[in-house]
């Protein structure tokens, strides 16, 4: 039954993890960073997100292939974004 | 040029069973899960849908030998222009290939009995259908005069037409290709037969699993565009008006996300197909297979990049428009390598004329023309004066009509034997050929001219020093939709009267010609062997210089 | 959504072997998954550029969320993640019992989510703050804020309607470990609803900070 | 239908010969490759097709060395194509320091075109003076629109909410093409009208031949008063709003702390939604002016503001 037990620890110790991030994460936006609010609720919600895809997704130990398609889906997305606001930002710098 | 040679007709066979007669009626055919039904099934309704928008181009074309356009009247012709390019688009060019002869090919070229999720596959068909008929439904109560393209602020606020039930049938059928994406990714990485790797892989998968890259990635930001369309006509919501502190110019960002990636969803099957085509008719490997394989994923994975260059001069800033005009050079790159390497495959081949050969020739020459128009398009400078005008429809005409539809020609007279076990008759099918490729150049080689003198799209009427090049496009179109009848007939034709058609009636290499046809619901009877891919047997020539005195320099 | 196999056992005809259909089955999932990323995807990067046009009415907009409620619901849906893991766990091991009693706890927490959100829809409703004709919002930037509300039920509720296809995938995997379908060898939908719900759960992490936590 | 039958566009700017220089040199290597393809293909077809029954092909290997050459050539090509399409894009784009203002109404199915001094006001036709630079700054009311001059082989989009931007430099007196090239709806295709060049006596004729209408800028200063503008922002104002005097082009600091150049859209945007960008140190106490001022109205104001330099500002 070991196996089974290491297993159930580890997705609590996960679990617990991702609680104490929801909780950093709401704890920070109260304090006013200004412009960095947003790159820390980012950078937090993104290792949310890796903890939930490595572990609970059991990426780990997976097949190579699923962490490429996992990659591409948000590399895509990152296209998407970067691309569109690169032409909002130069938009105005030239007026 | 040589008598062809016709291939031997086979005594017919004593009826074997196979996919087409191992059962019969109309719930076989609707609730069938069998890949090669349900590619039977995308070839009639797809071919249904190809006639409608064909028919709207013929009335366009027809109304437009006149610069006053007085065959219909301009609300009618913006709903013309606008079905013809939805149907053509989302209902024809971008299932052809892949649901056709992807669905029928894909299983058997890499020795499975079948895709990876036939149920997902019967509910991509049934979507389709569900997708079409709302687009169909919204056609005739009263069309859409938005144009394919759903520009805001006039789709979301000034169009009074049916453009939510159009939008809700494009996101449904959106879905449909979604699922024909997976399966191929699906299939083709997991069901290889063994000893198949990768590199032994025919080039027409290679074409389709690039496409479902595409189709995986890009379709749901096209389903998501078309949401927020009905919500801001509906709720009347600022994403996309400016009074409200929105932008239209974010509707191009995102629909063009999706749509330029599509042109290459329409574009990469053909090439696949003429891939095959063209070693099949040259009885040898075709020349530079890893680069031909890897350009596939190159155009793929490029193709997300260069969207901005539909909108340089919708006041996207430059900056960002001369990133998008470097990054469409870049993806020029791999289709100039594919033609490069499909021209070396003819040198000192063995090549026999038969009609697929001919639509793979017509579609080397019309994709490098279309090709290298494009370089108009993503020059900054040239664009600015083309860009809406005629020009940009000849260019993404040379590659939709000029390309992707002689590819699917090919394909499918290449594979019609495969598929019913009849052979198409010969001589009609290289007339056909030729008359769509006179039609086709006679319709859209005018129209560039047209575009440098700056006549604008979508004109319902025109500048009378226009028509002359108008009325020789006109006169092409109505050759060119001759020129699509023909095919049709004699297919239908062929299932009757054809001559039986044996297993390898092209002597090609492939598992699909290893196989009898029209194949078995299982496809493959025994385990499969896999050899090289196109492993043609070639006469070794002893080069020149090893020759000595023995005979002649033998070129 | 895979394969239930008619005859001889869960074996689908057209596979070789249970691992290659397992296999499939996954990259299937996995790939479904890559289409929400971009479904949901296309979703953030519209509202990034609109809040990027309007800064001022999208954190006045923000100011109007309920955060503590929405931190509850972010822990309820991170639960709802962990009984869903122990759900493929046991799948993994076969035991019926313990993949029904996880997946009923997956649903309970699930549907205490869904409880939550409709108590902030509701109070929107109520408060007129919801976009189109029923917009009684008095304060200013009133079109800024329409739009971060549009985007708001949009996206929470195309993320609502994934949670109601969840419960349905739910049952219908209680209902096949009730019937003894699943065995240590074969536990596919028990895995393909798993990953499903892991994503969901995803679409909630970033939807949470982007919707509730800039400057509010 | 034969008697004027042109095949390629006149050229009426500076900048059309540049870009036909630049499209010469596209055509010449899309005939160059489309003839080297098309000769490869047919010999290749004619000279290696199958003479007799299962005739077999001659083994070729590939050879890495010819795929590096047709990947770099295309490359090379590509990259000149780019940077030369760039550069003259940016000389066709950088807007000029002295030009003539022209204003452009773009609305469902007619343009209207607003020249500064003379307050002249025209219907789907532009008179413009020979080898005058011309800047036309345009709106729309309704949809995108796009203002097109074959001719000069210039376009922009015509934005509703947004001012684009396009110049050019006529060089050819005569009567050229004015079309709408984004489809703007059922008489997308009426939408379309005249460039007249004259020669700039001809032009100094027509200009004060005008129906009397008074400058844009006078009409301006006029709505001005009429709105209460200057209470806030007049010098013998109560100062709750920021001075106006050289607003235009000049650099402004705005609450959340950007630096902003003020142009015509910021002035436009600070009309209608005030509280959007709020100048440092001031209360959003501005009423908006949405739906109280045309956009002709919105492009007198932004005239009269563009007259007052540094020292008056009454």
């Amino acid at each position: 039954m070991d196996e089974t037990t290491n297993y159930r620890a580890q997705s609590v110790r996960i679990f617990l993890a991702l609680m104490v991030l929801t909780a950093v994460t709401v704890a920070v936006s109260y304090v006013n960073l200004g412009a960095l609010n947003l790159p820390v609720a980012l950078l937090i919600a993104c290792t949310k997100a890796g903890l939930v895809l490595v572990y609970f997704m059991h990426l780990k130990g997976n097949l190579r292939l699923l962490w490429i398609v996992a990659g591409s889906g948000f590399l895509f997305l990152a296209i998407l974004i970067t691309l569109t606001l690169s032409d909002y930002f130069t938009r105005q710098a030239v007026g | 040029m040589s008598e062809s040679t016709a291939p031997i007709a086979r005594p017919p066979a004593p009826t074997r069973e196979h996919y087409l007669n191992v059962k019969y009626g109309i719930k076989s055919w609707l609730l069938t899960v069998d890949h090669k039904r349900i590619a039977i099934l995308y070839l009639i309704s797809i071919t249904a849908f190809f006639f409608i928008g064909g028919a709207a181009a013929v009335l366009i074309r027809l109304d437009l030998a006149t610069p006053a356009g007085d065959l219909v009247s301009s609300e009618t012709y913006n709903k013309l222009f606008t079905i013809h390019g939805i149907i053509m688009v989302f209902f024809f060019l971008i299932p052809s290939i892949p649901a056709v002869l992807g669905n029928f090919l894909v299983p058997i070229m890499i020795g499975a009995k079948d895709l990876a999720f036939p149920k997902l596959n019967l509910l991509s068909w049934y979507l389709y259908m569900i997708g079409g008929s709302f687009t169909l439904w919204a056609m005739i109560a009263g069309g859409v005069d938005t144009g394919w393209t759903f520009y805001a602020p006039y789709s979301t606020t000034y169009a009074n037409t049916h453009v939510i039930a159009t939008a809700l049938g494009i996101f449904v059928t959106g879905f449909s290709s979604i699922l024909t994406g997976l399966n191929f990714m699906v299939t083709i990485h997991m069901m290889r037969a063994p000893g198949m790797t990768w590199l032994k892989m025919p080039l027409f998968i290679w074409a389709q699993y690039a496409t479902s890259i595409i189709m995986i990635l890009g379709t749901p930001v096209l389903a998501i565009t078309i949401v927020l369309i009905a919500i801001e006509r509906l709720l009347g919501v600022g994403i996309f008006d400016p009074a409200l502190g929105g932008d239209p110019v974010l509707f191009q960002h995102l629909f063009w996300f999706y749509s330029h990636p599509a042109v290459y969803i329409m574009i990469l099957p053909s090439m696949g197909v003429i891939s095959e085509v063209i070693s099949a008719f040259c009885r040898r490997a075709v020349f530079g297979y890893k680069f031909i394989a890897f350009s596939s994923l190159a155009i793929a994975l490029l193709g997300f990049l260069v969207w901005g260059h539909h909108m340089f001069v919708s006041s996207q800033s430059p900056y960002a428009g001369m990133v998008f005009s470097l990054l469409s050079f870049l993806i020029a790159v791999p289709s100039a390598i594919k033609v490069f390497n499909w021209t070396a495959t003819l040198y000192k081949a063995s090549i026999s004329y038969q009609t697929p050969i001919l639509y793979a020739f017509g579609f080397i020459g019309l994709f490098t023309i279309g090709g290298l128009t494009g370089l108009f398009l993503a020059t900054l400078a040239i664009d600015v004066h083309v860009h809406d005008t005629y020009f940009v429809v000849a260019h993404f005409h040379y590659i939709m009509v000029g390309g992707a539809i002689m590819g699917f020609l090919g394909g499918l007279h290449y594979w019609w034997p495969k598929m019913v076990g009849k052979l198409y008759p010969e001589a009609w099918a290289r007339f056909s050929a030729l008359v769509i490729f006179v039609g086709f150049n006679l319709t859209f080689f005018p129209q560039f001219l047209l575009g440098y003198l700056g006549m604008p799209r979508r004109y319902h009427v025109y500048d009378p020093e226009f028509q002359v090049l108008h009325v020789l496009s006109s006169a092409g179109a109505s050759i060119l939709g001759i020129g699509y009848l023909i095919p049709m007939v004699y297919f239908l034709w062929s299932l009757r009267y054809g001559k039986d058609a044996g297993p390898n009636p092209w002597d090609a290499k492939g598992l699909e010609w290893t196989i009898p046809s029209p194949p078995t619901t299982f496809n493959f009877e025994e385990p499969v062997t896999v050899g090289d891919v196109y492993d043609y047997p070639t006469e070794d020539e002893t080069p020149p210089w090893k020759q000595g005195s023995s005979e002649g320099a033998h070129v | 959504m895979s394969e239930i196999g008619e005859h001889h056992g869960a074996l689908a005809h057209h596979f070789e072997d249970l691992e290659q259909q397992r296999q499939s089955a996954d990259l299937g999932m996995w790939i479904f998954l890559a289409t929400e990323i971009m479904f949901f995807g296309a979703l953030f990067a519209a509202y990034a550029v609109c809040r990027w046009m309007n800064p001022a009415g999208f954190s006045t907009g923000t100011s109007l969320l309920d955060v503590p409620l929405g931190t509850v619901n972010t822990a309820v849906l991170i639960g709802s993640s962990l009984t869903m893991v122990w759900a493929v766990q046991a799948g993994h091991r076969g035991d019926s019992r313990s993949i029904i009693r996880n997946l009923v706890g997956t649903l309970l927490l699930g549907s205490v989510f869904l409880v939550i959100k409709a108590l902030e829809y509701s109070h929107k409703f109520h408060d007129g703050l919801v976009p189109g004709s029923l917009f009684t919002y008095g304060g200013e930037q009133a079109a800024g804020v329409e739009m971060f509300l549009c985007f708001y039920f949009v996206m929470t509720g195309l993320h609502a309607l994934h949670m109601v296809i969840g419960f349905g995938l739910l049952v219908w995997l209680i209902l096949l470990a009730r019937r003894g379908r699943f065995t240590k060898e074969y536990s596919n939908p028990v895995e393909g609803v798993g990953l499903y719900w892991h994503f969901v759960d995803i679409v909630w992490i970033f939807l949470f900070p982007m919707l509730y936590l800039l400057e509010h | 239908m034969f008697e004027n039958f042109p095949l390629f566009p006149d050229q009426v700017s500076a900048s059309a010969g540049k870009v036909d220089a630049l499209y010469a040199f596209l055509v010449i290597v899309t005939i160059v490759f489309s003839v080297l393809i098309f000769t490869a293909v047919l010999f290749f077809a004619v000279r290696y097709r199958r003479r007799k029954q299962g005739e077999l092909a001659k083994t070729v290997h590939s050879s890495l060395k010819l795929e590096i050459v047709w990947s770099v050539v295309p490359l090379i090509l590509a990259l000149i194509m780019f940077g030369w399409g760039a550069d003259l894009y940016f000389e066709m784009w950088r807007p000029p320091t002295e030009a003539l203002d022209v204003f452009v109404v773009g609305k469902q199915w007619m343009w209207n075109l607003l020249h500064t001094e003379e307050g002249q006001k025209e219907l789907n036709t532009l008179h413009v003076p020979l080898g005058q630079k011309i800047r036309l700054t345009m709106i729309s009311e309704d949809v995108i629109h796009s203002f097109y001059i074959p001719a000069a082989r210039v376009k922009a989009d015509v934005l509703p909410g947004r001012y684009t931007r396009l110049w050019f430099e006529p060089t050819k007196a005569g009567e050229y093409h004015l079309f709408c090239a984004e489809y703007c709806g059922t008489k997308h295709s009426a939408m379309i009208g005249k460039v007249i060049v004259m020669p700039p006596v001809e032009y100094e004729r027509w200009l004060s031949g005008g129906a009397g209408s008074e400058p844009l800028d006078v009409a301006g200063e006029r709505l001005f008063g009429q709105l209460g503008c200057q209470s806030c922002h007049g010098a013998e104002g109560n100062q709750r709003g920021p001075s106006l005097a050289g607003v235009f082009g000049s650099k402004v600091q705005l609450q959340d702390g950007r630096v902003i150049v003020s142009d015509e859209n910021y002035i436009r945007e600070s009309i209608l939604n005030p509280k959007a960008k709020i100048v440092a140190g001031y209360e959003p106490l501005m009423p908006t002016y949405e739906g109280q001022v045309s956009e002709e109205q919105l492009i007198q104001l932004i005239s009269y503001l563009k007259t007052l330099d540094e020292k008056d500002s009454n």
